[in-house]
């Protein structure tokens, strides 16, 4: 019974990663394809509590549902004349696409196949956030404070750039 | 309590049975009284029903227009505070927990780069509404 | 401890399910009557009285209304989005009573990870706006979902630093755990700055007066759902009405000590001040007029998140120094 | 009518003809570019209703209703001016009393309309209780003219020649109630409203007309007494028994539309002091001119008449050619020129300042359209 | 710095003075005269739509059917007709189509016999335009009805018998309407008044 | 003094006539009669004098449409009312360059009278639809027995 | 003027008695005003008189969300077309009040001559209940709300209050 | 074992996330469009560290760092990418692939 609803759970959370990424990359609307984005962004949530962390679960869907689709949104809206019709596609292109992401897709796939994977020999259980607090303020504090700086010269340059660079456009 | 009832597995799983269960149901709410009401509201018609509303005219143009940048770099400022807090979070929690001066330099440091961002963006004048400002 | 944790008791959560659904009908009814009621008076007037005692019913009324109401589906809308904006705008409004405590026992499900369940999943509440308004194709939902979530996102930040600086106090996300941290002083005594903050930001977040810029009427007519009739436009409804619980009930957990209070039981005390809250944030609504736009940006991210941030860091120093 | 010349940027935003701020049926076209308004058209004529047109199909007397809806917030100036207008033509003698009662109706009726300015302007602005105040003090207003016009709006009450009812004691006592009542409540008004820094906020500085734009404008009225020009017709050119009263007027400074936010408001008391004096002054007599001719015939000629209403300068050009019918009668309607400024002004704002804007003018709209 | 920080602070301390006073009138009574519960007094100017003055002393109208109301009327929508009873002109039919009304009181003003006045109806609302004809004819019968008085019965045209022509308008007309009610009551003659819920069915007293 | 001021400028304009007016009978203390083609003349020099544009309309005589323009001063009252004669189907030239309150009334006056304004940047109806096919305030004119067309 | 709106799909006897209770006591009117009577309209949503008392209060802005266009004014016939417009945008069911005369027919401006004005809202829409004055008082237009819930429920509280008041 | 309990379903996963990024790179024209595969292939990466992380590291945390790290990283990446697609396409007023290329020349 509990495995049965947990697994039932688990293809939920598959079917809305993958129909969403679908959605994503094949919709025509643009605007359908954030909102697919998002979909399968809440699914890869999804997966991560599967793989035990709400914490990463959760902030994944802070950040990506919350922060960047709304980011992508804005830019679609500030880009795009979306009553146009959108242009026709180019098949050569999409066969293409779909030929060199299928060959990707069937390497990786028997490369995760054959590989063997070893788990490590010795395993500490501590999933709990504290830690992850811990070690960004002990071990990983170059990273941590790298991010910080990272963020920063992101938006100095996303806003000069957005803004049309120095000076005027 | 009979053992058919409980499940065992992982706590974020169950947690997230939590979620998922109600995420369902909450669809489900919300659904109910729409399909009610496709059945038991009367019908209207007339030529301009299905039109967009604005104003009691004829729209002019699409609706899906040009929004102003300064959007746009608002939700960017987001983005940079959203991941900042999203570091943020676990960090307090193990705040105090080991050398505290040490830990109170660094989300010190921390926030104060992140604080650039604000300051810069003032500078530029982010914050001030202009249809055309000089710089842009 | 652990076996509780990891085991999902089924009658609970129908239970609580139920309850949560109860609750948010209630709820929305109660306040949307109490709005009524609140605005009626501070304006000199009765409001709802011919509708059942004093009104009583009048909100069960509307709701019925709205039910028999049709549902207009405009030809040039974006369906699939336009049909599912107000089902989504609803899923975060129910999950976010998971984690919230009424009362020392009476929570469906206490998580360690309470808070950031809540304030992660309002970020769908952000993304439904956007659909409603941009499936809308009408200019004024297009603006009104734009400016909505561009206030959110504006006011989340501040919102977020400031509840981080309880957390920091407490280091818990577990709401239980802030509550049973007050035992001795409400945080409101302790962090009165960020009380403040977190008001005028959860009084942002739920686009009320005088930050109601998305349904601005005098400008964009009914904002983000100026398209939608009838039960959509309901839920849009319900869940405004909702979402103010739930940043009152926050507010109480984080600031005013959640159930605690001599007397009378848990409940009682949390569901007062729940309510006490969110008349205070009617009484706002009922005697500002409204920002513009551009001040309500900008009001965030000079005057709100500086602030936050120095709260923080501040909180941060006296906890080191105690 | 904007496609033309509209560049792709460019979106056009219909404000009205049915918005809640744009009082009544006036419809903007907006030109906009992002949320900056690039140009900004009104369009009007969506309450015309022939006024002019009924002036030269209807007897001098029978017009006279239409006055109380041209200007319906302030129809008793509409009345006075007309009234004025046809006692010129005709060389009568409105009787003192009769001129009292017609400047205590008259301001008590500036005040209602400006309460009601103010009570929907911050409806504009977003505060929907000061709304509910004003409209709670004026209705003591309607009270009072209710008692002696009848009717709670469209007023039609003046007559050539005087008024046709007189007022008793108990409105004049009234009167007096009312004007300690509205005193009382200047510092509900200042607190709520006047100090509040998102009122600041949103009207320092916004809508900026200078005085060189009054005059290309042809504006009158608070719009530029905000800019600082003491143009009231009340003193410039006194008619009625206003020159009997000691006021002052007020005047803005900066002309933007906190100026004529504060000028309107400061009005309020002018009146009261009018209104206060009046009721003190208030001599005993007739209230109609002796001998008003039964047919209204006027001699050939034409005049030219204005008052200040609670908008501007009102005034009616009169032309007769010795019929029962005015040959034409133009009404020259304060808000058609104040409003004809908004293109101007409304360039480079936002839709709130759009919108804030548009309410400072104050307009009417079947004033407008006539 | 510290412009900044005042600024803040008078700026919350401004919007803590508007909140104390929406506070204090929370706690004030209420202005509202619930409607239908409760009336407000009309004044006795109000202009409702014009009816009949019942003269108190000949229990009847006061009209002589001259028409000068319907001819100074603005809408022209009086409308009267008269018939000769003996030497005078009575009105056998006075129906105003009041939605076409601006209650300008130029047909009250006009009157030579102040036959006219205000009613202080204003509850009107009906479910067709019809519903806003009123004849005040028989609007003056239900009233008189009312009272108790005599009915005063839609005349019939009768010829000038007896031959007093020349009789002045006014003692013609007491004598007219005292002989009026001496008859008795022609209930059948009487249309029934209006039965609309919103037709004025219930006058409460002239003023 | 304004009135002599103006009387003085407006008499070097070559005008029909300028003359004070009877301020008790009509409103207004100056009168001029002008031609058409002078408005602009004499606008901008009402201009100069600082008086603004109080009103501007017409009167449909018989034989021509009378243009009646009125200015006021803010500071000192003095209405001069310009009557300028348009003959039917001729244009009068604009004057909304000059004064931009003029730009309302002129389309006012062309769409309540039909008379056309040369020169005026953007004259179309402004009161009536844009599609109606009358001018009401002409004499002759008869609406058609259309009630509810609308 | 036929009304412009159907039948629903199913229909509930009970059910559907209690919806018309409903949609009576919850008329929400658009915010519309043309001309003066507008203004009287706004008083009687005002302290004095309280339109929220019947829970008519709730003016809104979109037509999306109304059950009810009060007409208070003139209908020049410029603005005819966005009447019916605005009318065809609300939802079903619907209804409308002519408030004024103007709206009734034209009022003070109807005479033969006239071209600018549309005579009566009827002849654009399918008006319910007819609320004359010029303008008609407050208390007219409760009255007029009164009528419509007594048209639409098919029994009311008018009379009641009516002989009450008495 | 169930599904969600073994490795290689979530490295599957990953695969097929990546693939339809990778081809919705390929084959979309719309700079945003691309972006959005972009991100997608980053959430591919993402699982595989939280995968590995609970299935095979030493200490937990050291995955979720990764994961948190990606997500800054995509959230800085989209800034700078959106900002940029913003600047092009106000340069070309489009934001097509094609269109791009030019602006080597
Ligand atoms: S004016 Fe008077 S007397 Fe003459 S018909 Fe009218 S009501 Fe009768
Ligand atoms: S009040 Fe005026 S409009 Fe009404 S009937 Fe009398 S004269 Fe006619
Ligand atoms: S009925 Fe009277 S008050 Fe109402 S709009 Fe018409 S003229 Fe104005």
């Amino acid at each position: 019974m509990s495995l049965l609803i947990a697994t039932i759970s688990f293809y939920l959370v598959v079917a809305a990663t993958v129909v969403g990424a679908v959605i994503a990359v094949a919709a025509r609307n643009i605007f359908h394809n954030v909102l697919g984005l998002a979909l399968s962004l809440i699914g890869v949530a999804g997966l991560f509590l599967y793989l035990n962390s709400p914490f990463v679960a959760l902030m994944q869907i802070l950040i990506y549902v919350g922060a960047i689709t709304i980011a992508i949104c804005f830019a679609i809206m500030l880009s795009q004349p979306l009553y146009l019709p959108a242009p026709p596609r180019n098949p050569l292109k999409i066969q293409g696409a779909a030929f060199g992401a299928g060959l990707v897709f069937i390497f990786l796939g028997l490369l995760t196949r054959q590989t063997l994977w070893t788990p490590a020999a010795e395993r500490v259980h501590d999933w709990s956030i504290t830690t992850i607090g811990h070690y960004l303020l002990t071990q990983y504090v170059v990273i941590f404070e790298l991010i910080s700086l990272l963020l920063l010269v992101a938006m100095l340059g996303a806003i000069v750039t957005a803004r049309g660079g120095r000076g005027g456009a | 309590m009979h053992k058919g009832w409980r499940l065992e597995i992982p706590e974020a799983l169950t947690d997230f049975s939590y979620v998922l269960v109600f995420l369902v149901a909450a669809a489900l709410f919300a659904l109910g009284p729409l399909i009610i009401a496709h059945f038991i509201a009367p019908r209207s018609f007339g030529a301009a029903r299905d039109e967009i509303y604005e104003c009691g005219m004829p729209i002019i143009g699409g609706a899906w227009v040009q929004v102003a940048v300064i959007y746009y770099l608002f939700a960017l400022l987001f983005l940079a505070f959203d991941v900042d807090v999203l570091f943020l979070f676990p960090v307090l929690l193990a705040y105090g927990k080991g050398y505290v001066w040490r830990d109170f330099i660094e989300i010190t440091i921390f926030i104060g780069i992140l604080s650039l961002v604000i300051v810069y963006a003032w500078c530029r004048g982010v914050f001030t509404w202009k249809r055309k400002p000089e710089n842009l | 401890m652990a076996t509780a944790a990891h085991s999902v008791s089924v009658f609970g959560m129908i239970a609580g399910l139920i309850g949560v659904m109860a609750l948010v009908a209630v709820n929305a009814l109660f306040l949307i009557w109490m709005e009524r009621k609140v605005s009626a008076h501070m304006q000199l007037r009765p409001g709802p009285m011919e509708v059942g005692w004093h009104g009583a019913i009048q909100t069960i009324a509307d709701a019925l209304k709205l039910l028999g109401k049709e549902l207009i589906t405009p030809r040039d809308v974006d369906k699939p989005v336009y049909l599912a904006a107000p089902i989504v705008i609803f899923l975060p409004v129910l999950v976010s009573f998971l984690v919230i405590p009424f009362s020392q026992n009476l929570i469906i499900r206490d998580m360690h990870v309470g808070v950031l369940l809540i304030l992660s999943f309002a970020a769908l509440t952000v993304l439904a706006i956007l659909m409603a308004g941009w499936a809308s194709n009408n200019k004024y939902a297009v603006f009104g979902a734009i400016r909505s979530v561009a206030q959110n996102v504006a006011y989340e930040i501040p919102l977020l630093i400031t509840l981080m600086s309880v957390i920091l106090m407490v280091g818990s996300f577990r709401l239980t755990d802030i509550v049973a941290a007050q035992n001795r002083i409400w945080f409101v005594f302790v962090q009165p700055v960020a009380f403040i903050l977190y008001i005028i930001c959860a009084t942002a977040e739920t686009n009320r007066a005088p930050f109601d810029l998305p349904e601005a009427e005098s400008e964009l007519v009914a904002g983000f759902h100026t398209e939608y009739s009838g039960m959509r436009f309901a839920l849009f409804f319900l869940a405004e009405y909702t979402n103010m619980f739930i940043v009152a009930a926050l507010a109480t957990i984080f600031f005013l000590g959640g159930w605690r209070g001599p007397f009378l039981p848990g409940l009682v005390w949390f569901l007062i001040k729940v309510y006490a809250i969110i008349f205070l944030i009617m009484w706002f609504r009922w005697t500002f007029p409204r920002v513009r736009f551009d001040q309500l940006i900008t009001l965030s991210w000079k005057i709100l998140i500086p602030l936050a941030l120095a709260n923080l860091i501040v909180t941060a120093f006296v906890l080191k120094l105690v | 009518m904007l496609e033309r010349g509209l560049e792709e940027k460019f979106y056009v935003l219909n404000l009205g003809p049915q918005h809640p701020s744009t009082h009544g049926v006036l419809r903007v076209e907006l030109q906009m570019e992002g949320e900056f308004i690039v140009k900004a058209d009104p369009d009007i004529g969506y309450g015309h209703r022939g006024h002019e047109h009924m002036a030269e199909n209807r007897s001098y007397l029978q017009f006279l209703p239409n006055l109380g809806r041209v200007d319906y917030l302030h129809a008793l100036a509409y009345n006075q001016c007309y009234c004025m207008a046809v006692e010129k033509l005709l060389e009568l003698k409105v009787p003192e009393r009769a001129e009292f009662i017609r400047v205590i109706t008259c301001e008590l009726n500036r005040i209602a309309s400006h309460l009601l300015w103010i009570g929907a302007y911050l409806l504009d602005l977003g505060a929907f209780t000061p709304f509910l105040y004003c409209f709670d003090d004026r209705e003591n207003i309607l009270d009072l003219l209710d008692r002696v016009t009848g009717s709670r709006l469209t007023y039609c009450y003046y007559r050539f020649g005087g008024v046709p009812r007189d007022v008793d004691d108990d409105f004049l006592a009234g009167c007096k109630a009312f004007a300690r009542r509205l005193r009382s409540r200047y510092r509900d008004y200042e607190n709520l409203v006047n100090k509040n820094v998102i009122f600041l906020e949103r009207t320092k500085g916004i809508g900026i007309i200078s005085q060189e734009q009054c005059v290309k404008y042809g504006l009158t009225g608070p719009m530029v007494r905000g800019s600082g020009i003491p143009y009231d017709l009340r003193k410039c050119e006194p008619y009625s028994a206003y020159p009997l009263f000691d006021f002052d007027i007020p005047v803005g400074s900066t002309g933007d539309i906190y100026d004529r936010y504060m000028v309107r408001y400061r009005e309020m008391e002018q009146s009261l002091r009018i209104i206060e004096q009046a009721v003190d002054k208030i001599p005993a007599g007739p209230i109609m001119a002796e001998k008003v001719p039964k047919r209204i015939k006027p001699a050939p000629g034409e005049v030219y008449t204005a008052v200040e209403a609670a908008r501007g300068e009102f005034g009616i050009y009169l032309v007769s050619q010795g019929d029962t019918t005015p040959y034409r009668l133009k009404l020259r309607v304060p808000s058609f020129g104040n409003l004809s400024i908004l293109p101007e002004i409304a360039v480079d704002t936002l839709v709130a300042d759009l919108v804030a804007i548009l309410g400072s003018i104050d307009v009417v709209v079947p004033e407008i359209d006539r | 710095m510290t412009s900044y920080v005042r600024e803040i602070l008078t700026g919350f301390y401004s919007l803590l003075a508007g909140m104390g006073v929406t506070i204090r009138y929370f706690v004030k009574p209420i202005v509202t005269v619930q409607y239908p519960r409760e009336k407000l007094q009309m004044s006795p100017a109000y202009r409702g739509h014009t009816e009949f003055v019942l003269d108190p002393e000949t229990k009847t109208h006061r009209c002589i059917a001259c028409e000068l109301c319907a001819r100074t009327c603005p809408s022209q929508l009086i409308h009267l007709e008269g018939v000769k009873v003996g030497k005078k002109k009575l009105p056998s039919k006075y129906v105003i189509e009041y939605h076409l009304c601006s209650l300008c009181g130029l047909c009250v003003e006009v009157c030579p016999t102040q036959a006219l006045q205000f009613s202080k109806e204003y509850r009107l609302a009906g479910y067709s335009r019809q519903d806003a004809v009123i004849d005040v004819f028989a609007r003056m019968q239900a009233q008189q009805r009312r009272l108790g008085w005599p009915v005063t019965p839609i005349p019939e045209p009768q010829p000038e018998a007896e031959g007093e022509a020349e009789a002045k308008p006014k003692a013609a007309k007491a004598k007219a309407a005292a002989k009026k009610a001496e008859q008795p009551p022609e209930a059948e003659a009487a249309p029934a008044a209006p039965e609309t819920p919103a037709a004025p069915a219930e006058e409460e007293k002239e003023t | 003094m304004l009135l002599n001021e103006l009387t003085q400028a407006l008499s070097r304009l070559n005008l029909a006539q300028v003359a004070p007016g009877d301020y008790a009978k009509t409103g207004c203390h100056l009168e001029v009669e002008a031609a058409p083609a002078q408005m602009p003349e004499v606008a901008r020099l009402m201009l100069e004098k600082g008086c603004f544009l109080e009103s501007l309309t017409a009167v449909d005589f018989p034989e021509h449409f009378t243009l009646v323009y009125h200015f006021n001063h803010f500071r000192e009252l003095c209405r001069t009312v310009v009557h300028a004669r348009v003959p039917k189907e001729a244009e009068a030239p604009t004057i909304s360059h000059i004064y931009p309150a003029a730009n309302w009334y002129e389309r006012e006056v062309y769409d309540l009278f039909g008379l056309k304004f040369a020169g005026h940047p953007d004259l179309r109806r402004i009161l009536l639809p844009f599609e109606a096919d009358f001018h009401p305030l002409r004499k002759k004119f008869a609406p058609s027995e259309t009630p509810a067309d609308a | 003027m036929e009304k412009k709106t159907g039948e629903p799909l199913i229909h509930l006897g009970v059910l559907e008695e209690a919806l018309n209770l409903a949609r009576a006591n919850s008329l929400w009117p658009m915010t519309f005003g043309l001309a003066c009577c507008a203004i009287e309209m706004m008083a009687a949503g005002a302290a004095r008189f309280d339109l929220d008392r019947f829970g008519a209060g709730v003016f809104r802005p979109s037509p999306r969300q109304c059950d009810l266009m009060i007409v208070a004014g003139t209908i020049s016939k410029k603005m005819g077309p966005a009447v019916v417009r605005l009318y065809e945008q609300m939802p079903a069911p619907k209804w409308v009040i002519a408030m004024g005369n103007c709206a009734i027919s034209g009022g003070p401006f109807f005479y033969p001559e006239m071209y600018a004005i549309v005579p009566g809202a009827d002849l654009l829409i399918p008006v319910d209940v007819y609320v004359p004055g010029c303008p008609p008082r407050p208390e007219g237009l409760i009255e007029g709300i009164l009528l419509l819930e007594e048209k639409i429920t098919g029994r009311g509280r008018l009379r009641k209050f009516r002989n009450a008041a008495e | 074992m169930p599904a969600f309990n073994q490795l290689n379903t979530y490295l599957y996963l990953a695969v097929i996330l990546f693939c339809l990024g990778l081809y919705g790179v390929l084959s979309r024209r719309n700079l945003i469009a691309v972006l959005i595969s972009v991100e997608l292939m980053l959430n591919a990466a993402s699982i595989n560290f939280m995968a590995f992380n609970r299935f095979l590291a030493p200490h937990p945390a050291v995955g979720q760092i990764a994961a948190l790290f990606i997500m800054a990283v995509a959230a800085a990446e989209a800034a700078i990418a959106l900002s940029i697609i913003v600047a092009l396409y106000r340069k070309l007023k489009s934001i097509n692939i094609e269109q791009a290329n030019e602006l080597r020349g």
